[in-house]
């Protein structure tokens, strides 16, 4: 075997560090390899190029690259290796970067840990052989998880380009948070007045089929493949007959549900169509508040309803689907705003959340778009907004920046004037962020135009006295303790991971950060992939955002679905397990332990049993490698045989060591 | 930045692709320093850890073995990480009846995403093994 | 014993649906037993059952699958039978199980410790826990107690785990016993270095024969064992005895949670190395881990190929 | 107001020092205020307390331990229990306290006196003797006493007792006062 | 009755002298419940805020002695009323649990070393946490109907909360729930945890008349006929100081400021030997005339309807 080493400098971010000339140097002296250089950019047009011509004038048949790490640039240099003419597995990689360049300050410690992982990478590529992928169908259908404004975008989209889609959503009407806002930012504009025809289109688009109170029970299958349960929750209302005329609410006796709308700020009834412009709209039982559950008798709403479409004895149901790609748009979930216990969120009635502010200054919420205190229902004529409650604050837990809440106080403190000529709102920021287009001049038309008063500073206490509730703060530009009796008190609560977004995560296999949001693969270059291939992420269950970039990421992965679905077979991996016929005993123990059921017990010529993998299905976990005690099914590209020579090419030298001292 | 008297150790890891060689590259990337004993080994998953590597590597000389994949419940093989749990803990609780000690053996759990996690996992395991000293060695 | 005429007539009972059935015969010297494959009736009449028939029967059967076999086993035999079963190696239905009440067994290098070479030895005769040794010397009185090999000192077992007919003669004993495992316990009281260097010691004279690996129940590789290939290639030629140690470890880990500590690895070697203490260590980590036991229960899942999201018994470290 | 040089004026000394003696990191801070929005002493403090941790980051000693707000900060824990970052700060001000005590900066002599009041009674008593606290507090300020008016109502009411109670370990407590501060205090 | 409570007993110095009426009510109400109170033998004082203003080693000594006198008694848990004794000995049992080098330093002044076994709690949290509000509101045979309180637990009974460890930090609610349980009416007293001016009034009584003012002022703003309180400083300032605050903030207020024990002594019966309202400066009476007359009218309503 001729191996070609190539040794990246990644301009100084290798090289300032790394003696890269030194380990190029070191590697010629490395079993069979031929030819050994180091480049600049190894990744950049000349350095494939170099990688290419290398191979081809010195008649090399591997290639290892000690540059990155392989989870940025495998596909890269594997796609090099393939132009030269190799085979795109007879290569490997050596990360010399993130695991040393970027972590050692010592140059010396740092060449030699840089040479030893050359080595390792030559030692298995001595191991490595060609391998081939398989082609197999795909199912073009795609499944989109959450129909917020991001997974209506998604949707749309993949519906526009000609795929099926499966579009589920957890409440009972699509639409998300912003179907609850008033106004949006920088723009001013009605908030229902842009998602409505959105939502309008969902429903009579013929590629969409809307599951709605529905969830994901569980999830099978790979890229292409995927076999889907979802639960269609039981509503008491059959609504292949549900018309929402919406007589049943108006008549339901039982007028203190919780209103999740309207974020609890007011009762709604035990059977409820959530809003008017709801999709589906359709009306829904709350059992927790029902008469007919709680007592077992009423029955009002099946008696009033026209088209007989009540059902008190409706259960969970389960429905299949089959789909290619999954995109999660699951949103994010509102900082529960009674963790500070300083601000009396949840206590004090005048205490609310911006979210609840915002069903007060809507024409559609509960006080139709007057400004009225929950307490009294009087009009406030001081406002204060507090801002970063629940975010970037590290003794709850959420040190990230949700990055929205400066814009959405600003835009509330507009429209506090606009609905309130006579009125005054107060700002408690930290930093105000606002790097949008037109966003810092937004923020800027609040204070400048609306007059509200920006003070630089936290707010430590909030209390009730007498018909006000007084706010002290800090305002740390003036380096004074200060104090505003305010009528009402906004908190501008930051974003969390959708609650349950880390189960949905683990159905999917994908990953998800300290704080539920989901991992991209790459945080600039694949933002809403990840590492679970046919899996995509829309919107803000990757991270919190705002509404224009949930929608540009929507599209995003629409975009990517359709790629996906642009040709009618996919490769699959082909580093999957193989069985040595020869050593396989047919013991079965491999089929046993299998997460995929990508191995089967077959029979030989002989009649004897044998494993047998099924290429398109096995996932290349590796799993039935360790559990295969004569070592008879072997992960290709990660063979004992290639976990072994790396093991010994990094223990010899500590063994040779060892001697020497 | 060498644990300990300066000398490095030999430390080798065995990382899953999915989610620890990701946390490895996010403390790179985040420029989090770590002692510079350690070399990693790239596997798809714990689950494909035979716990006979982390012998061979200890009879081969290697002072510490560490390794590392996605939480439990966070598989990307779903399952994975779980058999690897039950193999690895059995393996480490072995090792003292063979003569090593058994903080010579680790294995953790740490996502792409905790690359301050990984730092400590390294930093600390480091100081472990520099504190164990050299492995038992077969030169008579 | 009294019930071996009962066995045999059994056994002749039986045989004509039956390939082949495995017991003991009288070997080529008065101290040994070999095993007897019986295929006819004179054959049976060869059948003896006494301590000096140490061998686990239960070796034979995964080579004789897809034969109708019967086997005369005793209790701690039948436990390697259960994980068999369990492992799907071999079929219950091919099977009959004559269960015999165990006689006690004779650790032949203890008997050597006693009597010197067993070339020597004449006859040997067995009368309850009293064993009668002559040689052309002298004749001596001994204690089979002092005679077991240490597989019978730790566990002991009244009943089989399974059986098709069974064999006790009125008020016989069980002999073998629970007591403190002293080998773990010795190796116990040592410090880390003096356990590294037994083990350095003790497995420095490994000829690499392989007969532990010969004799075990359960090693299911056959003749695919990666002892002997250099593909995949753990082990290589060398005789470093960081290979010797490596391929112990490999039999071990391969046994986990499987190993029914039937002995035959330690009475098999050639060089008496303890390497049964091993095995046992992992059993004992195995049913604290999992409170699993191999081989008492056809129907259990063996702890390393299933597993629960939450470990009650173990706990992680943090860092 | 001064010229704070903020290269050649930072004290890194100083600032490892707070850091090892409070156990707290101060660059954790990021200025948000809440600390001084909710301390109660803020209106009699020169400094506020957020300022001190800021003059902190900038290595300013002598600012901060020349500042009255130490020697007022009672240690009601606002800050501590509020803090976004969970920086102890009332442990920060405690230990700056310290050391403001040891360089002999003393900018609130009557708080100091009273403390020191307070401590002389437990070294002798064993435990506080809180009449004996406040004469020899009155004798040290040399102040009027502001709180003459409460007399009679404490005396007619028997609310304060006129004898101490010595305990028996009062020595080993006496103890406790010489090996720990010296013979000095700190 | 639950099996039988019995805690170590830390009064604290001033539970001898100013806050007499507090350590009596205390006993008075825990011999009532049938707790079991057994002092510490010799105890020292905790060196309160003083000591830890001048050393912490030297603070958590002085508290250290105490503890380890406990530990001598065989106790598990000590339990004290003064929550500045409450805090000094829980900063110096936290602190030498998280750094043992610094439980060995400390341990160096000592006669006898702390092991830090023992568990601190204020009376308060094992009234409520181990005795429980059931257990309270049987014993009440006078319920203090018509009774407006507003609760205030002091600035560092509950805070910080890692070190504390008992109830909300920014709104506690255990004397709440005692004080409920007695038949009050318990107002929702937004200044629960703030800090009233603690030991300035002597050094700094500018200080005190602000703070507690603002108190005061809050709790008749929502119409209290009286304050509980579970601090002796916090009980001083707001009681004993009370016409010095009217003097400097030119207000009139006349709120008598209750233990809480004084309380749940007076709705369980007791007399006044086990309460000392006399030690009150601000009079407890027109507030109990007026829990009499509201007791009273609602007795002769209750007559009434059940005439009818």
């Amino acid at each position: 075997m001729k191996i070609g080493v190539f040794v990246c400098h990644c301009g100084s971010n290798i090289a300032g560090t790394v003696d890269v000339a030194g380990v190029a140097q070191a590697a010629k002296n490395f079993p069979e390899v031929a030819f050994a250089t180091d480049l600049l950019y190894s990744c950049s047009e000349p350095g494939q190029e170099a990688i290419v011509q290398a191979v081809q004038e010195h008649d090399l048949d591997g290639v290892v690259v000690a540059a990155c790490t392989p989870r940025m640039h495998e596909p890269t240099f594997r796609r090099a290796v393939e132009r030269a003419g190799l085979n795109r597995y007879m290569f490997e990689m050596a990360n010399i970067r993130e695991h040393c360049s970027w972590v050692g300050k010592d140059k010396d410690a740092n060449t030699r840990k840089a040479s030893d992982l050359v080595l390792q990478a030559v030692e298995k590529l001595r191991f490595d052989r060609p391998l081939q992928a398989k082609s197999f169908d795909i199912n073009k259908r795609v499944l989109v998880v959450g129909g917020g404004v991001a997974g209506i975008q998604a949707a749309l989209d993949c519906a526009d380009g000609g795929l099926e889609v499966v579009l589920l959503e957890k409440t009972s009407t699509i639409g998300g948070k912003m179907a609850k806002l008033d106004k949006t930012f920088p723009t001013v504009d009605c908030s229902s007045c842009i998602l409505g025809p959105k939502m309008v289109d969902v429903s009579m688009h013929p590629n969409i089929t809307l599951y709605a109170y529905a969830e994901l029970e569980s999830v099978e299958g790979y890229v292409g493949n995927f076999e889907v349960s979802v639960k269609k929750k039981a509503t008491y209302v059959d609504w292949d007959k549900c018309t929402g005329c919406g007589l049943c609410m108006e008549k339901c006796p039982s007028k203190k549900a919780y209103d999740a709308f309207n974020e609890g700020i007011a009762p709604t009834r035990a059977i409820n169509i959530p809003f008017p412009q709801a999709i589906p709209k359709r009306a829904v039982i709350d059992p927790t508040y029902c008469r007919q559950f709680i007592k077992g008798k009423c029955g009002v709403c099946a008696k009033v309803c026209p088209t007989e479409a009540i059902d008190y004895e409706m259960q969970d149901s389960f429905v299949q689907e089959k789909v290619g790609a999954v995109i999660t748009a699951t949103g994010y979930d509102l900082f529960d705003y009674r963790k500070y216990g300083e601000y009396g969120g949840g206590r004090y009635p005048d205490v609310i959340t911006s979210m609840q502010y915002e069903r007060l200054l809507n024409a559609s919420g509960p006080t139709g778009g007057h400004i009225q205190r929950p307490s009294d229902g009087r009009e406030p004529k001081k406002v204060v907004f507090i801002q970063c409650v629940g975010s970037r604050d590290k003794s709850v837990d959420r040190p990230y920046c949700s990055g929205f809440c400066c814009m959405y106080t600003a835009k509330q403190t507009i429209l506090t004037k606009d609905h309130i000529p006579d009125s005054q709102s107060y700002v408690f920021y930290m930093d105000i962020r606002a790097p949008g287009k037109m966003y810092d001049e937004f923020t800027r038309r609040a204070m400048e135009e609306y007059g509200a008063q920006y003070i630089r500073g936290r707010v430590s206490q909030v209390y009730p006295y007498k018909d006000s509730l007084i706010v002290r703060g800090v305002d740390t530009l003036l380096g004074s303790q200060v104090e505003i009796e305010a009528d009402l008190v906004v908190l501008a609560v930051g974003a969390e991971a959708s609650r349950g977004a880390s189960e949905l995560a683990e159905k999917l296999r994908i990953s998800y950060d300290a704080y539920g949001f989901y991992m991209e693969s790459h945080p600039k270059l694949r933002p809403v992939e990840t590492n679970t291939a046919g899996v995509y992420l829309a919107g803000a269950c990757q991270g919190s955002k705002d509404i224009p970039a949930s929608v540009g990421q929507g599209s995003a992965a629409a975009a990517k679905v359709l790629a996906l679905f642009s040709k009618d077979q996919l490769e699959s991996d082909p580093q999957v397990a193989l069985v040595s016929q020869a050593r396989c005993v047919g013991c079965g123990k491999c089929v046993q332990t299998c997460p995929f059921g990508a191995i089967q017990l077959a029979e030989d010529r002989a009649g004897n049993p044998k494993a047998e993998v099924i290429e398109t299905v096995c996932q290349g976990c590796g799993l039935c490698t360790v559990t295969c005690p004569q070592s008879a099914i072997q992960l290709q590209h990660f063979t004992d045989n290639q976990i072994l020579a790396e093991v010994n090419a990094l223990c010899q030298q500590a063994m040779e060591e060892s001697f020497e001292s | 930045m060498s644990a300990g008297n300066g000398r490095e150790l030999r430390i080798v890891g065995f990382l899953c692709n999915w989610c620890s060689y990701g946390g490895a590259d996010t403390a790179g990337v985040s420029r989090l320093g770590q002692p510079t004993d350690l070399r990693i080994i790239r596997l798809p998953c714990t689950g494909r850890m035979d716990p006979l590597f982390m012998f061979k590597a200890l009879l081969s000389g290697a002072d510490g073995v560490l390794v590392s994949g996605c939480h439990p419940r966070d598989c990307h093989y779903s399952e994975g990480n779980f058999y690897a749990r039950r193999r690895l803990e059995l393996a480490k609780r072995l090792l003292p009846t063979l003569g090593f000690d058994s903080g010579r053996f680790e294995y953790t759990w740490v996502s792409a995403s905790e690359g301050k996690r990984w730092q400590q996992v390294v930093t600390a395991f480091t100081e472990q093994i520099h504190t164990l000293g050299p492995g038992p060695k077969f030169s008579h | 014993m009294k019930y071996v005429a009962e066995l045999k007539a059994k056994i002749r009972e039986k045989l004509p649906e039956l390939d082949v059935v495995i017991g003991w015969k009288q070997g080529f010297d008065p101290v040994h037993a070999s095993p007897a494959f019986m295929t006819t009736p004179e054959e049976i009449e060869q059948l003896v059952v006494n301590p000096l028939c140490v061998q686990n029967l239960a070796t034979y059967l995964p080579g004789l699958k897809g034969k109708k076999v019967g086997i005369v086993a005793r209790e701690c035999d039948t436990r390697s039978i259960g994980e068999l079963l369990q492992e799907s190696l071999i079929e219950r239905e091919e099977l009959t199980v004559f269960s015999v009440k165990c006689p006690g067994a004779v650790d032949l290098v203890k008997l050597r410790q006693q009597v010197g070479d067993l070339g020597r030895v004449r006859s040997i005769s067995f009368d309850g826990p009293r064993v009668t040794v002559e040689t052309p010397d002298e004749s001596s009185s001994l204690d089979l107690g002092e005679l077991l090999p240490g597989k019978c000192r730790v566990m002991a077992y009244d009943e089989p785990v399974l059986a098709d007919f069974r064999f006790v003669d009125p008020d016989q004993d069980t002999v073998c016993r629970e007591e403190a495992d002293t080998d773990l316990v010795a190796l116990e009281q040592m410090d880390l270095d003096e356990r590294f260097a037994y083990w350095r010691g003790h497995l420095d004279r490994c000829i690499r024969c392989y007969a532990c690996r010969n004799v075990c129940p359960m090693c299911v590789c056959q003749d695919q064992c990666i002892a002997d290939t250099r593909d995949p290639h753990w082990l290589s030629a060398e005789t470093d005895v960081r290979q010797k140690w490596m391929f112990q470890l490999i039999h071990a880990m391969h046994l986990a949670g499987r190993c029914t500590e039937c002995g035959e690895c330690e009475r098999a070697c050639p060089m008496d190395i303890p390497i049964l203490t091993i095995r046992r260590k992992l059993n004992r980590e195995i049913h604290e881990l999992f409170g699993y036991t191999s081989g008492m229960d056809v129907d259990a899942v063996p702890p390393l190929l299933t597993f629960q999201p939450e470990e009650k018994s173990i706990t992680e470290r943090e860092w | 107001m001064d010229v704070l040089k903020l290269d050649s004026g930072y004290d890194a000394a100083f600032v490892e020092a707070v850091m090892n003696e409070s156990g707290q990191d101060p660059f954790a801070c990021y200025q948000c205020g809440n600390c001084t929005a909710g301390c109660p002493y803020t209106f009699v403090y020169d400094l506020p307390v957020h300022q001190i941790m800021r003059l902190l980051q900038a290595g300013h000693k002598g600012r901060i331990l020349q500042s009255h707000s130490l020697w007022l900060c009672a240690t009601c824990e606002s800050c501590t229990t509020r803090c976004p970052n969970n920086i102890d700060v009332a442990r920060i001000m405690d230990v700056l306290r310290h050391m403001a005590g040891r360089e002999g900066m003393i900018t609130e002599k009557q708080v100091k006196q009273f403390n020191d009041s307070f401590l002389d009674s437990v070294k002798k008593h064993g435990r506080v003797f809180e009449f004996g606290t406040l004469v020899k507090y009155i004798a040290r300020s040399g102040r009027f006493w502001s709180d003459a008016d409460l007399g009679p109502k404490v005396m007619r009411k028997g609310k304060i007792a006129p004898r101490p109670h010595d305990i028996k370990g009062k020595d080993e407590v006496a103890r406790i006062f010489h090996s720990v501060l010296g013979d000095g205090k700190k | 009755m639950s099996p039988e409570l019995s805690y170590a007993y830390y009064p604290g110095c001033s539970g001898l002298s100013t806050s007499k009426d507090y350590e009596i009510s205390t006993r008075a109400v825990c011999r009532a419940l049938g707790i079991k109170l057994q002092e510490i033998p010799d105890w020292s004082c905790c060196g309160s805020t003083p000591a830890h203003t001048v050393d912490h080693v030297f603070s958590a000594a002085l508290s250290a002695r105490n503890l380890s006198l406990a530990e001598q008694m065989g106790s598990d848990t000590v339990i004290t009323p003064c929550p500045s004794c409450l805090t000094n000995l829980k900063v110096a049992a936290h602190r030498m649990e998280q750094e043992p080098a610094f439980q060995q330093e400390v341990n160096r002044h000592l006669q006898e070393p702390c092991v830090n076994t023992v568990q601190v709690k204020s009376v308060l949290q094992a009234l409520i946490q181990d005795l429980g509000p059931e257990a309270i509101a049987k014993q009440v045979e006078k319920p203090l109907s018509g009774l407006k309180i507003a609760p205030y637990y002091g600035c560092i009974m509950n805070r910080p909360p890692e070190v504390m460890d008992f109830d909300d930090p920014e709104n506690p609610v255990a004397m709440d729930e005692i004080l409920r349980g007695l038949g009050a009416e318990v107002l929702p007293y937004p200044l629960k945890v703030e800090c009233c001016g603690a030991s300035y009034g002597v050094a700094r009584k500018d200080v005190v008349m602000q703070l507690s003012g603002k108190l005061l002022d809050l709790a008749d703003s929502l119409g209290a006929d009286a304050i509980a309180t579970a601090c002796p400083l916090c009980q001083m300032n707001l009681d004993l100081r009370q016409d010095q605050i009217n003097a400097a903030l030119k207000r009139s207020f006349r709120l008598p400021v209750f233990y809480y024990t004084q309380l749940m002594g007076l709705a369980f019966g007791l007399e006044e030997k086990d309460l000392l309202l006399n030690k009150l400066n601000v009079p407890a009476g027109p507030a109990l005339a007026k829990m009499q007359q509201a007791a009273e009218a609602a007795a002769e309503q209750d007559a009434q309807t059940k005439e009818q």
